[in-house]
């Protein structure tokens, strides 16, 4: 029972303080790239303390636009709750693979009802591309999600890494997925529905203050839980083989070595992001139909049992 | 300079009110990896609406008088924070009184007013009478301010260094000076003239003090002609610039001529 | 590497060569409103206060545009632009400087003329001795225009006189 | 000029004077029935080839001779010849109209547009006679550049704006007053469905500050060259070179040889520096921030050159009617070598990075195509005419300052896109580096400021120069005493932003801010200085100026 509480605890810090400082490092790693000192590791933490601090100023009366904050709040939680943290589930059940989709589909559904909900062309452009934009990615998404499940015969999101074999399909399954969550992660060049010199941070863009705040928030917690799905696909299968991962030491070694992982990669993405210009959203969802196209290939193959 | 920021995040919307680009320049400028205001937190934003402050250019015109006016209020209620950057935004700058800029009534348009009105400040004041909250005001002259300027207002804002300008009023009692060159008043206000055509402004006033130092020296001395040219050939070798030997030769020259001129009675008017 | 400057945290001088804030040395300046007359902005005002006596030359650092023609015409070297560029201030009166000088006042009908007793003494050094003495000049220069117009207008009726008697 | 002979064969008697201002400029005067017929027989001449609309002045010359003008001042260029032409014609002062020109070339709109604003001259046949350049609540019938308008009143009106209806089944897209990607304010109304853009309006002059009636009114001949300056913050040395080359050729004035060899060195270095500038915000505004921050740290070494060269980093305020302020000591020119040197290893790098990037290009291949016929319709200039085909460089084809005698190549691309825009100043970045090292080679000795006694009045010149962003056209009449009597500053994104329509047509709103940017406008330049009620009645028109009269009254307080 000790176990699971420190677990508990750990995750709940994981979920809730990691991101603001994932994307601090980010901030920095992109500052070293560009020639400059940048702005400490823990300013997203000053950005989310002064705008929680501060009073909104509401442009319309509407219900929707004070609740949609809250609805990708949860959203992005809900989604983190589903993820494997060390032998650690928060929240686990069959099919539960089902459930993340649906709640990443939310958070945009989310974004969609902030968009719609101010009359503003730019929010309702944002809203627009967002839509196209998580149209054209959950498949690549679910395909890729479905390779894994297929592999391990799992539909469990906590149950899949600990069963999968290698197959060259999965090796694919692995690309799909790193795509995809690159991409629903909003990463340049696809921060297409946010793009601030485009359309001034689309959605967002009559927010202010406190739910502001919280939809920045729960944005970098969808980025967390996102990548936080790909590291342990990742990490667990390979850790599986060499500590017993159902241990408190296992458990904590996997969870040291998840968090490791996770820095990395978010170094490399920030690396990527400094690199790349945005991309158009017409040529973006070209590119995802494709790869969405050669996803369903890779189930194919994957079906085949290769 | 260890003070405690008052503030660690300062997201900022930018609000041009008709500048020249100048001052809008800069405040891309200070993003950039030299001067990097990211270092203090600073952010630019795409929505009046997510801002903490406004920063500011431009002398206000009509044309921009609604808009700005719109972007203001469009801000969350506190802090408003309004960083007058540039002098136009400031008090009108060159601009202040053409047709298309805007001012209070109140404010006239060719007064002898001081501290000089104009710029952001006549909408500040405007909103002020609606009744709308606008916060703490900075400003930072300068046409463009560097972007060091505009990094010292910021952090002046953020309470990390203070300001160093204070309002001046002198009157006679600091007493007068009418300093006597080695050479006659009026020589020397020709030879700063021509001066003025040869070098410009900026570089003439150490040239024609180092001149007047050897002249001093030459006049002393029994052949002042003679002993004037070895002096600026010395220093012409010491100096090595090409231009600077150029402006001694011929303030020797019109040295002479001058002088001669005027020891021969000869009326001659040549500065104004 | 990061190339960024330290600057705000460290102490950071511009190159003798900028064009900063502009200053008048108090000790120098005469009052005699060629800044005025030249700066683009208006930012250098004359108020001049035939009541009390003053002139005074008010700078404004927040209208300047930094083009230093008031360094280029000054006769005297009283205002620079220094190299100086920290001006941000949350109050604009900070950015105000002002040199107050005595007018003169006119020897004959005793009002205030409109050059200050800076200026006479700077005409003083740079007319030759000569003309000082042959014109009466000394005494002249503290008579203000319309007594001294009025002078010449007298002395031109009395010598129409000698040359009609 | 062989042409004159030609066109006294056509028009005959009714051209009523010729004559000519400077070593190449004519002013021709013509009866202002035959204005529009004179001004298209140039623009369409089959031999010259880039001959383009440079700009058109209207000037109220009622306290000289009781009547209103307007100038269309034309520019030949390419291979052609070197000349610039002005057609001149006198209006009535009771009934100020003449023929528009618009209807036959796209490119006179604004000019005309501008006129009517300003003073009230009326383009017969002008296809959109909104207002242009007067803020939305001026009120109509009060025209601010004549002579009997006080250039500190500042009447107030109702406030109005007809913007174009948006087409069918369109929804509105505005950029602007605010936005992030214009660094001023300007507004376009986009009309788009869904994410593509049907059609365009702009409203711009949110930065008319008045320029020309200030300079008219309240500054002397020097002191106007520090608010050409400021015309723009970022092209601001072309402007003021511009203007000093206009009063220098209309007073005589004879420029040191040294001083217009320094014109030229900080007139490149500023090109160096708003090319570099227009890098960064191209890649900012595709969310690529390495290659700003890139741009931008290497154009520090520029600026930082410049303030030490001049005492600031972009307002050099150093032309002065006559040369230059300062000089360059043998320190100086040691410094813009070794930036140069640096730039030179630099740039190559950062070309090399911009152009590996793949979704950068992708972004900027072709999108916003100016077509050869168009660019040529709408007058457009510098990089973006430039881009599309058009070779003309006013440096190579009209030579002023030391250009003459430099050596230098001009860039020209047919693709007429943004990337072939982005090659082209590539390209001159490195012709500047090549200019400016060929004029400190051989910076003659000398005097820098020429001394000159008075300035004859009421002459008519123009100054041109090749801004970083296309020609920047000058033209001044000179005044009595130590003033000019009309001013007229048009900068080079005046021609070129009125194309930007034509250019978003089609594409999408993402590529919007970089179609704009891509012709790096600069809305401060062109709008230094649209609602007259032609439908209504003449009573109503009395009484308005009536009551206009009266608001004139009640803004201005001493």
């Amino acid at each position: 029972m000790m176990e699971k509480i420190v677990f508990a605890l750990i995750t709940v810090m994981i979920i809730f303080l990691l991101p603001p400082l994932l994307d601090g490092i980010s901030r920095k790693v992109k500052a070293k790239i560009q020639y400059r000192v940048g702005a400490s590791i823990f300013q997203t933490y000053y950005d989310l303390q002064s705008l929680l601090n501060m009073e909104p100023i509401l442009p319309t009366e509407r219900l929707a636009f004070r609740i949609a904050p809250y609805i990708a709040f949860a959203s992005a939680l809900a989604a983190a709750l589903l993820l494997p943290f060390g032998s650690f589930v928060p929240v686990a059940f069959t099919g539960d693979f089902f459930v993340f989709l649906y709640v990443l589909a939310m958070f945009s559904v989310a974004m969609m009802i902030a968009g719609f909900s101010v009359n503003n062309s730019y929010t309702n452009a944002g809203a627009n591309r967002e839509m196209m934009l998580i149209l054209s990615i959950e498949p690549v998404l679910g395909v890729a999600i479905g390779v894994f499940a297929l592999n391990a015969h799992s539909l469990s999101i906590g149950g899949i890494p600990l069963n999968i074999t290698f197959t060259p399909s999965l090796i694919l399954a692995y690309v799909l997925l790193a795509y995809a969550v690159y991409v629903e992660g909003g990463f340049i060049p696809f921060d297409i529905a946010e793009a601030e010199t485009e359309i001034l941070e689309g959605p967002l863009c009559e927010y202010s203050g406190r739910l502001l705040g919280m939809f920045k928030w729960a944005m970098l917690i969808k980025r967390l839980a996102l990548l936080w799905l790909f590291v342990s696909f990742l990490v667990l299968p390979i850790m599986k083989n060499i500590i017993d991962i159902t241990t408190f030491t296992g458990g904590l070694a996997t969870l040291a070595v998840q968090l490791i992982v996770l820095f990395i990669i978010y170094s490399i993405i920030a690396i990527i992001e400094a690199s790349n210009a945005r991309l158009r959203i017409d040529q973006a969802i070209r590119q995802n139909t494709r790869v969405f196209l050669a996803g369903l290939v890779v189930l194919l193959i994957a079906a085949l049992g290769w | 300079m260890s003070a405690k920021p008052k503030l660690r995040s300062v997201w900022v919307f930018h609000l041009n009110t008709g500048a020249c680009n100048g001052c809008d320049i800069e405040i891309l400028d200070i993003l950039t990896p030299f001067y990097d205001a990211e270092r203090l937190g600073v952010k630019l934003v795409g929505s009046p609406r997510h801002a903490h402050a406004m920063l500011v250019t431009g002398p206000l015109t009509r044309q921009c008088y609604y808009g700005a006016k719109k972007a203001i209020k469009a801000m969350p209620p506190k802090p408003r924070i309004i960083v007058v950057i540039g002098t136009c935004a400031c008090s009108g700058g060159i601009f202040y009184n053409g047709y298309p800029i805007y001012r209070r009534s109140e404010s006239g348009r060719e007064g002898c007013e001081y501290p000089r009105r104009g710029g952001i400040i006549e909408l500040i004041e405007d909103l002020r009478d609606e009744g709308e909250y606008v916060g703490p005001v900075i400003y930072i002259p300068g046409c463009p301010p560097r972007p060091e300027e505009i990094l010292y207002g910021i952090a002046q804002l953020l309470g990390l260094v203070e300001k160093k300008l204070e309002g001046e009023h002198y009157t006679e009692e600091v007493g007068f000076e009418l300093p006597e060159a080695p050479i006659n008043e009026r020589i020397r206000l020709t030879l700063r003239e021509k001066l003025r055509h040869v070098v410009g402004y900026f570089d003439r006033d150490k040239i024609l003090e180092d001149f007047m130092e050897l002249v001093k020296k030459a006049e002393e001395s029994e052949k002042p002609k003679e002993e004037l040219k070895k002096l600026i050939d010395e220093y012409n070798a010491k100096i090595r610039d090409v231009r600077i030997s150029f402006c001694m030769r011929l303030l020797e020259n019109e040295y002479w001529r001058v002088r001669d001129a005027l020891s021969a009675g000869k009326e001659f008017v040549y500065w104004v | 590497m990061p190339v960024t400057l330290r600057y705000p945290f460290t102490e950071l001088e511009a190159p003798p060569e900028y064009r900063g804030l502009p200053h008048i040395d108090p000790k120098l300046c005469i009052g005699c409103g060629a800044c005025v007359n030249a700066c683009p902005p208006d930012a250098i005002l004359r108020i001049d206060d035939y009541d009390r006596g003053t002139r005074k030359i008010v700078l404004d650092i927040g209208r300047c545009i930094r083009c230093a023609r008031c360094e280029e015409v000054c006769p005297t070297g009283a205002i620079r632009l220094t190299n100086l560029f920290e001006a941000a201030s949350p109050d604009r009166r900070d950015h105000i400087q002002v040199v107050e000088l005595r007018l003169v006042r006119c020897k004959v009908c005793g009002n205030y003329t409109d050059f200050t007793e800076r200026q006479v003494k700077k005409a003083l050094q740079i007319l030759p001795k000569e003309i000082l003495e042959e014109e009466a000049l000394e005494e002249r220069v503290f008579i203000c225009r319309n007594c001294r117009r009025k002078g010449t207008v007298d002395a031109t009726i009395n010598a129409t006189k000698e040359v009609v008697l | 000029m062989k042409y004159l002979e030609e066109l006294k064969a056509k028009f005959g008697e009714r051209i009523e004077e010729i004559k000519q201002l400077a070593h190449n400029q004519w002013l021709i005067t013509v009866d202002k029935d035959i204005l529009h017929e004179v001004v298209v027989y140039f623009l369409k001449h089959p031999e010259w080839k880039e001959t383009q609309l440079s700009t058109m002045v209207g000037t109220d010359e009622r306290p000289l001779r009781g009547k209103f003008s307007v100038i269309y001042w034309l520019s030949v260029n390419g291979n052609s010849d070197d000349v610039y032409i002005g057609i001149k014609a006198y209006l009535p002062a009771d009934d100020p109209r003449f023929k528009s020109v618009t209807p036959f070339h796209k490119g006179a709109n604004w000019y005309e547009r501008e006129v009517q604003d300003l003073l009230g001259i009326i383009p017969e046949g002008h296809p959109d006679p909104r207002r242009l350049v007067l803020p939305d609540d001026w009120p109509s019938c009060v025209y601010p550049l004549r002579k009997d308008f006080h250039y500190s009143d500042s009447p107030q009106g109702k406030k109005y704006y007809p913007y174009r209806e948006p087409p069918q089944g369109t929804t509105v897209h505005p950029i602007g007053p605010y936005h992030v990607a214009l660094d001023e304010p300007a507004h376009f109304r986009l009309y788009v469905k869904g994410e593509e853009i049907i059609d365009c309006d702009y409203r711009g002059f949110y930065s008319h500050r008045g320029i020309e009636k200030i300079s008219e009114s309240r500054l002397t001949y020097d002191q106007i060259c520090f608010i050409a300056e400021r015309i723009c913050g970022i092209c601001g040395f072309t402007h003021s070179t511009a203007y000093c080359q206009a009063v220098e050729a209309a007073g005589e004035i004879e420029v040191p040889e040294r001083a217009l060899y320094i014109r030229t060195i900080m007139l490149e270095l500023e090109r160096l520096h708003s090319h570099l500038l227009w890098m960064g915000v191209a890649c900012h505004l595709t969310g690529f921030d390495t290659g700003f921050m890139h741009a931008w740290r290497l154009r520090e070494y520029v600026m930082w050159l410049c303030e030490r060269l001049t005492g600031n980093r972009k307002t050099y305020g150093i032309n002065l009617v006559g040369g230059v302020r300062r000089d360059f000591l043998d320190y100086r020119k040691e410094m813009i070598e070794d930036v140069l040197k640096k730039l030179k290893s630099e740039f190559g790098k950062l070309v090399d990075d911009l152009t590996s990037t793949r979704t950068f290009i992708k972004r900027c291949e072709g999108v916003g195509v100016l077509p050869y016929k168009l660019a040529h319709e709408w007058s457009v200039d510098g990089p973006l005419g430039r881009g599309s085909g058009r070779d003309f460089d006013v440096r190579r084809d009209h030579p002023y300052a030391a250009y003459g005698d430099l050596d230098f190549k001009v860039p020209v691309y047919k693709e007429g896109d943004v990337l072939a825009r982005a090659l082209v100043r590539i390209e001159e970045i490195w012709e500047s580096i090549w200019i400016i090292e060929q004029a400190l080679d051989q910076l003659p000795g000398g005097d820098i400021l020429a001394e000159y006694k008075e300035i004859p009045p009421y002459r008519e010149v123009i100054g041109t120069t090749e801004a970083p962003r296309g020609e920047n056209v000058h033209y001044v009449m000179t005044g009595p005493g130590n003033t000019v009597y009309r001013y007229r500053a048009r900068a080079a994104t005046y021609n070129n932003l009125p194309a930007v329509p034509d250019m978003l047509r089609g594409y999408t709103i993402a590529d919007a801010p970089l179609i704009i940017a891509s012709i790096d406008p600069c809305y401060s330049c062109t709008e230094r200085v649209q609602i007259v009620d032609v439908e209504s009645g003449k009573v109503r028109i009395l009484k308005e100026e009536e009551f206009n009269k009266l608001s004139i009254k009640a803004s201005r307080r001493v």
